[in-house]
């Protein structure tokens, strides 16, 4: 009884942790600020994971959201003018297309909600150690398989890194270490070639 | 020829945004004054495009104390300890520089036992001076046991210096007309053990230091100063020689017994950090040699030539003198008017100052982490740019 | 190289050159207006080289009005000093 | 008078129930008959990390200056204590009551949030790690995966604490400290698979016991010592230490990301460099050499059984030690290198050998052949 009055209260405080984090991400004036609310959104989640004996994906929700995803977006903030990205204020036609988009997303949450049936029964998820039961899913090529889509999408990691690559490459040639242009031009101007009288000059006085 | 003379206002301008959309911003980061690379109050303005250094700009004077200015009121025995406190790392050297240039005014012979002490002082001072830096420039790439190690030998040296001299530090011994007082009755002694000691000691720093993979990888190709760059650039001492110019005055200015003794001058051949760091671990095998071929033979005689409560007279005119410190080329200029001994300017060539605006030829196109490396190479001691 | 050859070299490359006295080194006098050709044919007659400007400094002489420039140039190839105030 | 044997009856009967079990699972256990001993469990578990902090924080510190000091032929600290072993406690008051600056341009929020984020990582960790059959806190079965995840916060810590004090230095160090530590943790992930493979299994109690026959890196055919020093190498340019100390390289980045912490939260910081050091010593023991395992020598029978009479906890204990010695012999030793130079380092000579060290594993784990075969 204790047990699963306790399993309750952990589950509400997730919950309510992760829709206020939730509301942190969208409302911080800072994006910095933004994803270290997002950060604790994907905790959270984390968290529910393990209550659902999934560790294994707590694990990896953990290692990819937070350790990359969320590390790569703080990467993306330091790296830009985040500061100057919020001031600007959207123009009421983007506002009111916005005010649309969400509440369409809303009710077609609400209807999804509304029309599928939870499956709420006592018997809960059978496997405690799910993590073999994922690596063999994985690599199986059966019938219940799914090494094919595995591999299609380590594909399409790769491509997408190739094309990261090829988008932020630099295309113009790299400068050549301490040729700084205007130094070599002073130096050209101070080391004028011999004119032919300064040339017979020299001869005349090498000879005397 | 023209010359564009811009304020450090206008240098430190901030570069427009990039017309590119993925191209970088630069900006710009004070190394110093407050910096431990620094090693004093030195200010080094980097413009950097990520890591990678765009334009050095040096902003010396932050211990500038106008010696030059206060040496026009002083009589030259007075100037003698205000060379110390230049490049401390060479008291020695920078003591005797202005000796020279009041003894060529006025005069003043000097003899055989007074030039051995004198170079012996100066090349005992020379190793002191570049076991400390070898130090130092560990600490500079991290491997801060060789900064202790450095000191453990510079205490040694501090040792015999301190019993001649009574001074470890701030050395006022080699004086116009002689040196200060008479070597210490252990002195040769002492000498000569701790030329023993020393030369396993540099094996040992090779050893400690120099075979390292990351040390030679941080330091070879790195900032590559080419011998036409360093000499129009005015830079001396270990760095001009590490770029290939075999340029020192113990060889070429007939100054101390440098003349009785047989030794190399150590040049570089490519002119990287790398170059510089290792003609600095033979320069101090050499100075070894030097002390090892003179300790033996320190011929008898007074040590001072002059009579200590008269003036010096030096008759008007101008007089240059320069001799070869740890760093480099220390020279001192001195226009006597001939009414009195004070001098009527006085100028001090320091080498640090020239070394240090290599810096701005060798910096760009190089990491910030090249920096630490490039400016230990050069070996800076701050009090003696700013003077 | 002495004070006298210095001068001489000098007055032939540029003349208006004298000599400069009291000097423990060999020294000229270069009028200002003369000084940059000087200086470029002493850089660059490969003879004379003298590629370093070992130190630059400056005597005011406030009884003449006026002051003097120093330059102390070497050159590494033939390892001669010289100084040249002007 | 006949209580004593009852007792001992009582105690002996104690002894023949007592079953190796966690304290989290202790905790679980209670939790469905009495809250309150769950409660005192999770007590106890939360004391215990707080202490194994306190000492390691205190002793690592002292070890370290110690080690230092003999490697650059001094002394050391000598003066708070028999030979100074106070001297980190005195650090710690000092460090406690110095005044907490933060810069007026900080995002305050951020600046005071990421030292904590930095040592939640390595105490987090703590809690997983097996330090003896009897002494464990919790024996997650994702073991691994959990040690590699968690140490994403650390990452977050780091970033957050340089961009926060509003310093180009801080930043500069921030960025290059998670440029780094994203990169070797690839090559430590790739290192720990290997042992994972082998052991079949991520919890870190059950690959301490997969080990009964000998250790991973003897037992793996050559695999687990090049995994072992991929690892070591690996971990240790993940907890930024010399000669990867990059992020805070004293002498270009003033002290990189710390530069504007002072007082308690510099000490955090420093703190979690410590414990994470130990952390990295404590798994790279578990995973390699045998965790609290005694050292067997195949069927030399005479020689197992003294080497039994060692308690586990010192051999992790032991092991774990000679591992920080490394890692402080490291710092005392090497320079350090560029930013560039430890990229090549990962990218173009760790990853490519992590990868294929990894694929011969798997080749070797199908064809069972490691030495001492397993019954």
């Amino acid at each position: 009884m204790i047990a699963s009055a306790s399993y309750t209260v952990i589950f509400y405080l997730l919950a309510a942790l992760a829709v206020l984090l939730s509301l942190a991400v969208v409302n911080a004036w800072k994006l910095l600020r933004a994803a270290i609310a997002l950060m604790g959104v994907l905790s959270m989640s984390a968290g529910l994971y393990v209550m659902l004996d999934a560790s294994f994906l707590a694990g990896v929700q953990v290692l990819v959201y937070v350790g990359g995803i969320v590390v790569l977006i703080v990467f993306a903030v330091m790296l830009t003018r985040s500061a100057e990205l919020l001031q600007d204020n959207p123009a009421p036609l983007r506002k009111i297309l916005g005010a649309i988009a969400s509440l369409a997303f809303l009710a077609a949450t609400v209807g999804v909600f509304r029309s599928s049936p939870f499956l709420l029964s006592a018997e809960k998820a059978p496997l405690r150690d799910n993590t073999t039961l994922i690596g063999e899913k994985l690599l199986d090529y059966g019938a219940g398989g799914y090494v094919l889509p595995f591999e299609i999408i380590s594909l399409l990691l790769l491509i997408a890194i190739i094309g990261g690559i090829v988008v932020a490459r630099k295309t113009e040639p790299q400068g050549q270490p301490f040729t700084t242009g205007g130094d070599e031009a002073g130096e050209a101007e101070f080391r004028p070639p011999f004119t032919q009288e300064e040339h017979e000059d020299e001869l005349e006085l090498v000879e005397k | 020829m023209t010359v564009t003379i811009r304020t450090l206002n206008e240098l430190l301008q901030p570069s427009h945004l990039p017309a590119h959309p993925l191209a970088t911003q630069e900006y710009f980061v004070n190394m110093g004054p407050q910096h431990p690379i620094s090693h004093g109050s030195l200010r080094l303005v980097l413009r950097l495009d990520g890591e990678t250094v765009k334009e050095v700009i040096p902003v010396p004077g932050f211990v500038h104390r106008g010696v030059e200015k206060m040496c026009e009121s002083l009589t030259p025995r007075q100037i003698v300890p205000y060379t110390d406190r230049l490049d401390y790392l060479s008291a020695f050297m920078n003591n005797w520089a202005i000796t020279r240039v009041v003894e060529t005014a006025a005069g003043i012979e000097s003899n055989e036992r007074i030039e051995t002490i004198r170079t012996l002082m100066s090349e005992l001072q020379r190793i002191q001076s570049h076991a400390l830096w070898w130090g130092v420039t560990g600490m500079d790439l991290g491997a801060f046991t060789a900064f202790l190690y450095g000191f453990r030998e510079r205490e040694v040296i501090s040792e015999i210096f301190e019993e001649t001299v009574g001074a470890r530090l701030t050395m006022n011994y080699i004086q116009p007309g002689g040196v200060m007082y008479d070597i210490h009755p252990n002195f040769v002694k002492r000498v000569k053990d701790v030329m023993a000691y020393m030369k396993p000691i540099i094996d040992e720093y090779d050893t400690l230091l120099s075979g390292n993979v990351i040390l030679q990888e941080r330091c070879r190709n790195i900032g590559i100063l080419s011998p036409e760059k360093a000499i129009a650039l005015g830079c001396t001492g270990p760095v001009l020689r590490a770029s290939g110019v075999p340029y020192d005055l113990r060889k070429m200015e007939n100054y101390g017994v440098y003349n009785k003794v047989d030794f190399n001058v150590v040049v570089g051949a490519v002119g990287d950090c790398w170059d510089r760091y290792y003609v600095r671990m033979q320069e101090m095998r050499e100075s070894i040699r030097i002390v090892e071929q003179l300790i033996d033979s320190i011929p008898e005689g007074p040590t001072m030539t002059l009579r200590y409560n008269l003036p010096i007279e030096m008759p008007e005119g101008t007089y240059y003198s320069q001799v070869e410190t740890a760093r480099g080329v220390f020279g001192a200029f001195l226009v006597a008017e001939g009414k009195s001994e004070k001098p009527y300017p006085l100028h001090f060539r320091s080498p640090n100052y020239n070394n240090l605006w290599s810096v701005t030829a060798l910096a760009p196109g190089w990491r910030v982490a090249d920096i630490i490396a490039i400016l230990s190479s050069l070996d800076l001691v701050i009090p003696d740019i700013d003077r | 190289m002495d004070s006298e050859e210095l001068l001489d070299i000098v007055e032939r490359i540029e003349s208006g050159a004298t000599k400069r006295e009291k000097s423990d080194r060999p020294a000229v006098h270069v009028p200002v207006d003369r000084l940059l050709s000087a200086m470029r044919r002493l850089r660059n007659y490969q003879w004379l080289s003298f590629d370093m400007l070992v130190t630059h400094t400056a005597i005011d002489w406030p009884d003449d009005n006026r002051f003097e420039l120093v330059y102390l140039l070497y050159s590494t190839v033939h390892g001669h000093l010289l100084e040249r105030p002007q | 008078m006949n209580s004593a044997p009852h007792i001992i009856q009582i105690a002996l009967g104690a002894a023949s129930s007592w079953q190796v079990k966690t304290v989290s699972e202790r905790a679980a256990d209670a939790l469905s008959s009495n809250i309150w001993e769950s409660i005192a469990y999770m007590a106890v578990a939360l004391a215990a990390v707080g202490l194994l902090i306190t000492f390691l924080g205190l002793s690592l510190i002292y070890v370290e200056r110690k080690l230092a000091a003999h490697f650059q032929c001094r002394l050391g600290p000598m003066r708070v204590g028999p030979h100074g072993i106070f001297q980190t406690l005195a650090d710690t008051i000092k460090l406690l009551v110095k005044e907490d600056i933060i810069p007026q341009e900080a995002d305050k929020p951020m600046h005071l949030l990421a030292p904590f984020l930095c040592l939640a990582v390595p105490v987090l960790i703590l809690g997983v790690v097996p330090y003896s059959p009897m002494t464990q806190i919790a024996d997650v079965n994702i073991g691994v995966l959990f040690v590699t995840a968690v140490g994403g916060f650390g990452v977050m810590g780091i970033l957050l604490g340089g961009w926060s004090s509003n310093n180009k230095w801080s930043m500069l160090g921030a960025m290059r400290a998670g440029a780094q530590i994203i990169s070797y943790e690839v090559s430590a992930t790739l290192a720990l698979l290997v042992v994972v493979l082998f052991a079949g299994t991520m919890s870190l109690a059950g690959i301490v016991e997969s080990q009964q026959q000998g250790w991973w890196i003897w037992r793996a055919h050559g695999v687990g010592i090049v995994a072992f020093i991929v690892y070591v190498i690996a971990s240790t340019a993940e907890i930024n230490r010399t000669p990867f100390d990059i992020p805070e390289g004293e002498s270009e980045l003033t002290a990189g990301f710390h530069t504007e912490y002072s007082g308690l939260r510099f000490s955090f910081f420093f703190l979690a460099e410590f414990i994470n050091m130990f952390v990295v010593a404590a798994l790279t023991s578990t995973l390699f050499l045998g965790g609290w395992m005694p050292f067997h020598i195949g069927e030399w029978e005479a020689f197992n059984g003294v080497m039994d009479l060692v308690p586990p906890g010192v051999w992790f204990v032991g092991k774990s030690s000679f591992i920080i010695f490394v890692i402080m012999w490291f710092r005392w030793t090497f320079p350090r290198l560029r930013v560039d130079q430890l990229m090549h380092l990962e990218w173009k000579v760790l990853l490519p050998i992590g990868l294929i060290n990894l694929l011969a594993a798997a080749l070797l784990v199908l064809r069972h052949l490691y030495f001492f075969p397993a019954a």
